[in-house]
């Protein structure tokens, strides 16, 4: 009974955290965009948190470079369990256009196990949306 | 009873002259401890005398008067001495001037006794003790002593610091044993003459105190002390001539009785009042309290508690039904809520400890001063619960401060950060002890609950208080929160301390904790008679609620659900202690070392986080010149308004 | 001082400016980029669209006649439909999805013969 | 009040804090979407939200921040249950400072210069609005005679009507209370500001639950106490005080984040002189 | 193409820039070009009125070049980039990031130089 | 005096991008601030050696997502300068229209960004939502919300068809109205005023010798526009640059605010001059030599050297985006100022911490 409530009060309400992890602004953008009027992703509870410890799903931007990828891990581990990894744009997912670039290590799941992969360069915001939904699957187990 | 008001006065005397001879200091600690408890004994078992009034017998056919006549004497020639020595012109001329005046004195009541006999006769008992005497010689007595345990240890280890060739503490603790006689003697006296010369000595401990450790800081402050309760000393020999002049006694409890506006002079009031605050240390002769902050830590703790300071606040209060109703009280009601904003305002802006403590201890007495100066059955009541509170409160967090400073060679605020984890015992009585300052069901927070409720008619005060009140919580909250800076890794490990540290820190936080619990029996038990006299009881109690027609405090079940709420809290710590511990958030960039993260050019960079002080709105060197003038105005009204 | 007001006001009484996107989906603009399809039967196995690819996405094997792309690491700028000789690579205009695990594209033609096996293999 | 109706009225209180006051947290979001031209989340969300938080993994930085959690929690309801009985303003006010403070040393306990900053800015807030909640309460111990809120009932009259600048200076405070703009200076709803979420930057999880849940006893205390000021008819104080958080939630939203030395200073100035106005008004009469 | 082009030498960089701030001239960045095994190509350009000016300095890459930022402040972010990307040294910088302003220890090389370079601290 | 030493970013709400600013606080008041770079920097400059010049394009474009069409602008220009291909008019203009779509597309973002920094959310979300309207026009005449991709070298790969044109012209009046509806909010209300006015002021001179671009050296006085270098078809409409001379960040915003309305107007003269014509020209050849190439962007002027050897890889790309040259402002201007200011004053140079490392 209380873990079903549990896992409702989970899935409705995903707190963000977005990273951008050294993207071009354009997945960023399209994140902020979620949360403004004409996306309003505050439907589904998902607010902007802007602090690992309060958040639950992890929007992480861009690809990771030398140095972002310790911040990376820094802020995944002070998100308190459980929590969902999206992955957003093209170099979210394997460093994108930049891939072969001599300060890329590549995309998001190189440094953290990433649960969601939204593609895109940008991402739509509806596909963040969707993304979302998708990583919320993880926490209704 | 007699033998007991003996004991009380004259065992620290003679104990302290004991001391000061050389003897080992084993034999020394052991007289202290002994004197300390025979005196918390006697203190408690003078209760159930209460009240009493005796006049003692004559001694080798001389009279209390007489007696006291040629120490006081001594006194004053003594001061006068001090003032040559340091070269103050400050203290040589109202010394001067008081010899003068006493020599004066003397003089009327000797061709008084010449002319008719019955005028000096007047005073009918030389000892007088009511409720409100036996609090202050139940805090004297017992806080006094525990903080004469506690110096123990510490001026052990305060010389080892210093590298003092020759021990002073012999003469250390020949001064503070002194000042305990002096005080109960101060507080028990009912004749005035008697009161100028315990006054005068409690002046004189006080500069020998503050001068303790002879260097050049030490000096200047100690003078200052000396002058600033000189003119106090000045003005109350002048408010007792006057008053004999007016009644023709210097009886205090015929004062007391005389209505007022009739034929006591306010000018006398208001000078008696002067005499206060400068002993009170209110505005604008606040330095010397905050100067005798280089003294030891305990002189510190027996100045601020439940010595000298309280002598002021004592005064008032006894003097308060003689001022009823009066345009005297009133001001000295805004005089008091001033000073209650002004120093808690100063305390904002500080960061070493003790200051913050020494301001916090003014502002404190100007609450107890604004309460006597409303001078309603609740606000009599407010004052004598403050004043009980804060001498425990105030005593428990100095010996805090002077234990942290012994640890941490530090007494800033700044360096306490993090104290948890080094001294986590000593640092959670300090937490336990700011608290208590600002928290009900705390009996300071109830004093001030009531002095509120009885303020409230009065719009400027209660605008002062408000204000302050909130600054108090400010500061207090501020500093308890930088004790517990820091975080929990595993258990911790008690620090070492002497036992009669512990003790004393112990005794003084579980007093605190227990008399706040026992409030509604103290309240029946001891202020409902202390002021039956004068004022109706305010409160009724039932099931340890105190009630009136405008207000309801529910002390005990206060309490009850307080205990109850901590317990369930520490539950909560115990839980969280199996919690993941995680670093905090540095924006993302902390590395493995706590509170470290990786700054700009790879360096690692110490996250601080230092306390907002707004030096450039609460700084005491912006502030004080125009608090001070704001208080001379205030005084000039006093003053002013009672010619 | 709250010279917000009339524009709130107009928000509070007027429509919301709210997609609500999962339960009413806008259709998407005609040329917009989304997704890139190869028609594998028609396609020549030419290597151009690898070639001009930026994001270098696409590796075309002419002999094994196989064609593949990496989703993933697109950047859905249309530049390999756009050079398409045989007009079998289109770009559609629906966003693609977002997946649990990466895939990569892997088609598999022959290069005179109309019959093909399709078919999406996991990867990484 | 008979026991009977006591324990009502302290099942009541306790209760008041999570359901009420999540309510009107909920209702609060809704409205703040309306205004931005959103559609806003369920009523219910921040029961969602409470109820995740509580499910998430424990997370401390210092164990006292559990202590501190609770006691500020303990202390909002406390506080909540006394002005259910009907007990006195004053007490009230001092039992609601304590869960303040301990929300403060919690902020202090961790050592994140966010969380610190934060809980110096609350410290500022704190000295902002308890002299003018002890002001307001005065008034109203002008007028009816006493501090027991049971006098306030018992007044033949709206108590609005001859205290109107002391409800002024009642709104200033629940602006500062319910950390709305432009005094959400130590924390905000949505952390977007320069010390991310303030003083609860560090709370997690379930801790980070009780203090919203001890939020809410705080938004039902300061709307209880909006709502002494029409005690004549129960319809009256639900207009009064909706109307009065209706207008809270427009001026948070036609209005940038100012910084504490505008609070202390506008806050104290204003306070001060609508107070003594107000109360020389009533002196006079 | 490149007009007004002033080639300087080591020794009046500073010298010549400071005469462009006399000028009036903004500083706008510098761009650094490698040449070979042991030079690189440093332009600075300025900018008045539209028009662009150059200062064109050849440097070898191991003695250390004298930073413009005390005449032009400006210039310390892109002096940093350069030391960062092709490993020259620039000597009495505003604020020096030694090397770390883009780069960490996993990109050892400097990057942008096909040749290796020696790692060399300014002499002091 | 107690010290805080606070590290602001790289994660942080009110910095949309990672960058670190290390700052020594007494009380609130900064007492110095010392940025860190390199959260974003993936060395694509160096990516010019292993893709050819065409395929450079949806690289530099990626350099920054909201300005991505100038950046390709202007990396165009260069390219074609070098290989010395004349535009035809139609791209010209066409380039104007999308830069300047750009352009209010990133001036409602900052607009939006700079409510938020100070505490203002409706205007946020205010501004955002007319920046849709923006993206919508985007992507119906594009395909793509903000990478639009429509500049190649020799011209454009997109056009705009007839019908188009009058959607946009409507929307556009929408947008224009909804912005206008803002300006008292933005130019008048108290609140903002007390956050703006006063904050981070550069005099013209000071930010003239620190070499800054673009709205923030406007803002203090300096008319400085790289559009009056008249390149696409900036020559042929009618342009006067915003100016204000207060140097504040309550300047700043007021210039990119009356730049969005100014751009709006722009983009009106160039549909109404829109030419007929062909759309690009084929790039033959190599490029080969030396150019430098300089367009503004939203940000300010962006500069780019291209070095070129005949070869299909470009020898050297150097981009100096307006934030790179804007940063030495916020060293500037920092010190001194509260705790609350810093997200403002760091908005309102409009940073772009992608374009500033590439």
């Amino acid at each position: 009974m209380f873990n079903k409530i549990l896992t409702r009060a989970r899935t409705m309400s995903p707190w963000v955290l977005h990273f951008d992890c050294g993207s071009c602004n354009g997945c960023d953008i399209e994140v902020l965009a979620c949360l403004t009027p004409v996306y309003d992703v505050e439907r589904f509870g998902m607010i902007n948190v802007g602090n690992p410890m309060h958040a639950d799903v992890f929007l992480v931007t861009g690809t990771v470079n030398h140095r972002n990828k310790k911040v990376l891990r820094n802020l995944y581990d002070q998100i308190p369990d459980p929590k969902v990894v999206v992955a957003i744009g093209a170099c979210g997912l394997t460093g994108g256009i930049f891939r072969e670039a001599y300060n890329v290590v590549g995309g998001v799941d190189k440094i953290i196990p990433v649960d969601v992969y939204v593609p895109g360069c940008p991402a739509k915001p509806e596909a963040i949306i969707d993304g979302v939904v998708l990583g919320l699957e993880k926490l209704k187990k | 009873m007699k033998e007991l008001t003996y004991v009380l006065i004259f065992l620290p005397f003679i104990a302290s002259l004991t001391c000061f001879f050389k003897i080992p200091s084993q034999v020394r600690s052991f007289m202290i401890l002994t004197t300390g408890c025979i005196l918390i004994v006697s203190s408690l078992l003078l209760i159930p005398y209460v009240p009493f009034a005796f006049t003692p017998q004559i001694l080798f056919g001389l009279g209390v008067h007489d007696l006291i006549r040629v120490p006081d004497f001594i006194l004053m020639f003594a001061i006068l001495y001090f003032g040559f020595k340091h070269r103050s012109l400050l203290v040589i001329v109202p010394a001067v001037l008081q010899i003068v005046l006493v020599v004066w004195f003397e003089i009327i009541i000797s061709s008084g006794m010449i002319e008719g006999q019955q005028m000096f006769r007047s005073v009918t008992q030389a000892f007088y003790c009511d409720n409100l005497s036996l609090i202050m010689v139940l805090i004297i007595s017992i806080i006094g002593s525990i903080i004469c345990f506690q110096a123990i240890p510490y001026m052990k280890n305060h010389e080892e610091h210093l590298k003092l060739s020759t021990s002073k503490q012999p003469r250390f603790f020949f001064v503070m044993l002194f000042f305990l006689g002096v005080m109960n003697g101060l507080v028990l006296s009912n004749d005035m003459i008697v009161i100028h010369f315990f006054l005068a000595a409690t002046t004189l401990c006080s500069f020998l105190l503050i001068g303790h450790d002879g260097n050049k800081e030490a000096i200047r402050n100690s003078v200052r002390a000396l002058w600033m309760n000189n003119l106090g000393c000045l003005a109350f020999t002048v408010a007792m001539m006057m008053i004999y002049h007016n009644l023709g006694s210097t009886d205090v409890q015929q004062i007391i009785r005389t209505p007022p506006g009739t034929g006591l002079s306010f000018l006398a009031l208001a000078l008696l009042c002067f005499a206060s605050f400068t002993k009170s240390a209110q505005f604008p002769m606040q330095s010397w309290l905050i100067g005798a902050m280089v003294a030891p830590t305990p002189v510190s703790a027996l100045l601020h508690s439940s010595t000298m300071v309280k002598v002021g606040v004592y005064l008032v209060l006894r003097l308060a039904p003689a001022m009823h109703g009066s345009f005297l009280s009133q001001c000295i009601a805004l005089f008091g809520a001033f000073t209650f904003l002004a120093a808690a305002g100063l305390a904002v802006g500080q960061s070493n400890g003790k200051k913050v403590l020494a301001y916090s201890t003014i502002s404190n007495l100007g609450l107890i001063f604004a309460c006597a100066g409303l001078n309603t059955p609740e606000s009599i009541t407010a004052a004598i619960l403050l004043i009980i509170f804060h001498a425990i409160t105030k005593a428990l967090l100095f010996l805090c401060v002077g234990t942290i400073e012994q640890h941490i060679e530090s007494r800033d605020i700044e360096d306490m950060r993090g104290l948890y984890s080094k001294m986590p015992l000593t640092a959670l009585i300090t937490v336990m002890g700011v608290v208590m300052m600002i928290m009900p069901p705390f009996g300071l927070l109830l004093g001030k609950w009531m002095a509120m409720e009885a303020a409230a008619r009065n719009i400027f005060v209660i605008i002062l208080a408000a204000i302050g009140s909130a600054l108090t919580a400010m500061y207090w909250a501020r500093w308890a929160g930088t004790l517990m800076s820091d975080p929990f890794a595993g258990k911790f490990k008690l620090e070492k301390q002497p036992v009669v540290t512990w003790a004393a820190l112990l005794s003084l936080c579980a007093g605190a904790g227990i008399l706040s619990i026992a409030v509604p029996w103290l309240y029946t038990g001891l202020f409902t008679p202390s002021m039956s006299l004068n004022y109706v009881p305010p409160y009724t109690l039932n099931d340890g609620v105190l009630e009136n027609s405008y207000g309801i405090f529910a002390a005990f079940p206060l309490c009850l659900i307080a205990v109850m709420g901590f317990l369930q809290s520490i539950l909560a710590v115990r839980g969280a202690t199996k919690a993941r511990i995680c670093a905090p958030y540095l924006s993302g960039i902390q590395t493995a070392e706590h509170r470290v993260f990786m700054g700009p050019m790879n360096q690692l960079v110490k996250a601080e986080a230092g306390n907002y002080y707004l030096s450039n709105i609460f700084g005491e060197k912006k502030l004080t010149i125009w608090i001070n003038l704001a208080a001379g105005v205030l005084l000039t009204l006093i003053v002013g308004g009672a010619l | 001082m709250f010279e917000m007001t009339p524009t709130i006001m107009r928000n509070f009484i007027g429509k919301r400016a709210t997609r609500r996107y999962p339960y009413v989906v806008r259709p998407a603009f005609e040329n917009a980029r989304g997704v890139i399809y190869n028609d594998i039967r028609s396609c020549t196995f030419c290597g151009v669209c690898a070639a001009k690819c930026p994001s270098q996405c696409i590796t075309v094997d002419k002999k094994a006649a196989t064609w593949s792309c990496n989703p993933s690491a697109c950047v859905y700028c249309g530049v390999c439909a756009e050079s398409c000789l045989s007009g079998s690579l289109q770009q559609k205009c629906d966003y693609r999805k977002p997946v649990q695990e990466k895939e990569v594209i892997f088609l598999r033609g022959e290069i005179n013969n109309n019959h093909n096996i399709p078919m999406a293999m996991k990867n990484e | 009040m008979t026991t009977s109706q006591g324990i009502i009225m302290i099942l009541a209180g306790l209760a008041s804090g999570p359901l009420l006051g999540g309510l009107i947290a909920g209702l609060d979001r809704i409205l703040t979407a309306r205004f931005q031209s959103r559609i806003g989340p369920p009523l219910l969300q921040p029961f969602y939200d409470v109820i995740k938080l509580f499910g998430k993994e424990k997370m401390v930085v210092n164990v006292w921040q559990a202590f501190c959690a609770n006691a500020y929690m303990t202390a909002a309801s406390i506080s909540v249950v006394l002005f259910f009985l009907r007990s006195d303003l004053l007490l009230i006010l001092f039992i609601q400072a304590v869960g303040a403070v301990f929300l403060v040393v919690g902020a202090f306990s961790s050592t994140s210069p966010y969380s610190q900053a934060g809980a110096h800015r609350e410290l500022l807030q704190i000295l902002c609005y308890e002299p003018l909640l002890i002001f307001v309460v005065v008034g109203i111990y002008l007028l009816t005679g006493s501090f027991k809120i049971e006098s306030v009932y018992a007044w033949n009259q709206p108590v609005l009507l001859k205290l109107p600048f002391m409800f002024v200076v009642l709104s200033f405070v629940l602006t500062i209370k319910l950390r709305k703009s432009p005094f959400d200076l130590s924390t905000s709803h949505h952390a977007h500001q320069e010390l991310v979420k303030g003083l609860l930057t560090d709370y997690s999880g379930s801790f980070l639950a009780l203090t919203e849940i001890a939020h809410w006893y705080e938004t039902v205390l300061v709307l209880g106490l909006c709502s002494l000021f029409w005690t004549t008819n129960p319809v009256g104080a639900i207009l009064l005080v909706g109307l009065t958080y209706f207008l809270e939630i427009w001026i948070d939203n036609v209005s940038a984040r100012l910084n504490w030395r505008w609070m202390l200073g506008y806050g104290w100035a204003m306070g001060v002189s609508l107070s003594l106005v107000n109360l020389v008004w009533l002196y006079a009469r | 193409m490149i007009e007004h082009v002033v080639s300087i030498s080591l020794e009046n960089v500073v010298g010549e820039t400071a005469k462009m701030k006399v000028e009036g001239y903004r500083f706008v960045t510098l761009s650094c070009v490698e040449i070979d095994e042991t030079t690189v190509d440093i332009l600075y350009h300025f900018d008045k009125d539209f028009q662009l000016k150059h200062l064109r300095l050849t440097a070898p890459k191991d003695s250390p070049v004298p930073s413009i930022s005390p005449v032009y402040f400006a210039a310390f972010l892109v002096e940093n980039e350069i030391q960062d990307l092709f490993g020259i040294r620039f000597q009495g910088l505003a604020i020096d990031y030694d090397r770390t302003l883009y780069l960490e220890e996993e990109v050892k090389k400097t990057p942008f130089c096909k040749y290796v370079v020696i790692k060399t601290k300014p002499p002091l | 005096m107690s010290k805080t030493i606070i590290p602001f970013g790289p994660q942080h709400p009110v910095l949309p991008e990672p960058v670190h600013l290390k700052l020594t606080l007494e009380d609130e008041v900064i007492t110095e601030a010392i940025p860190a770079f390199g959260f974003v920097h993936r060395g694509l400059e160096k990516l010019a050696e292993i893709r050819d010049f065409h395929q450079m394009i949806y690289v530099v474009e990626r350099i920054c997502g909201i300005c991505s069409m100038i950046h390709a602008m202007c990396y165009c220009q260069g390219i074609e300068e070098l290989m010395g291909i004349e535009v035809p008019p139609r791209a010209r203009f066409l380039r104007v229209i999308w830069s300047e779509l750009h352009r209010i597309h990133s001036h409602l973002l900052w607009l939006g960004l700079f409510a938020d920094s100070f505490g203002f959310e409706s205007l946020f979300m205010q501004c955002w939502k007319i920046r849709e309207k923006i993206l919508d026009i985007d992507e119906a005449t594009t395909g793509n919300r903000i990478i639009i991709s429509v500049c190649v070298i020799g011209g454009m790969r997109k056009d705009i068809s007839p019908e188009h044109v009058n959607w946009i012209l409507s929307e556009l009046k929408d947008v224009e109205r909804e912005i206008k509806r803002l300006e008292t909010t933005i130019m008048t209300d108290y609140t903002v005023m007390k956050r703006t006015v006063g904050k981070g002021v550069l005099t013209g001179k000071q930010a003239y010798e620190l070499g800054l671009v673009g709205p923030t050296l406007r803002a203090s006085g300096i008319a400085q526009d790289m559009r009056m270098l008249g390149y696409a078809a900036f020559n042929e409409i009618n342009f006067e640059p915003v100016v204000e001379t207060d140097g504040d960040c309550y300047a700043r915003c007021k210039v990119r605010f009356r730049e969005t309305l100014q751009s709006i107007d722009l983009i009106r003269q160039a549909i109404a001059k829109l030419p007929e014509g062909e759309l690009a020209v084929k790039a033959k050849g190599r490029p080969e030599g030396e150019v430098i190439s300089r367009v503004e962007q939203p940000r300010g002027e962006v500069f780019y050297y291209i070095k070129a050897n005949g070869k299909k890889n470009l020898e050297r790309l150097r981009v100096r985006t307006p934030t790179f040259a804007n940063v030495p402002a916020l060293l500037a201007m920092l010190p001194g100022m509260w705790l609350s200011d810093v997200p403002v004053i760091v908005l309102s140079i409009d940073p772009c911490i992608s374009c500033t490392e590439r």
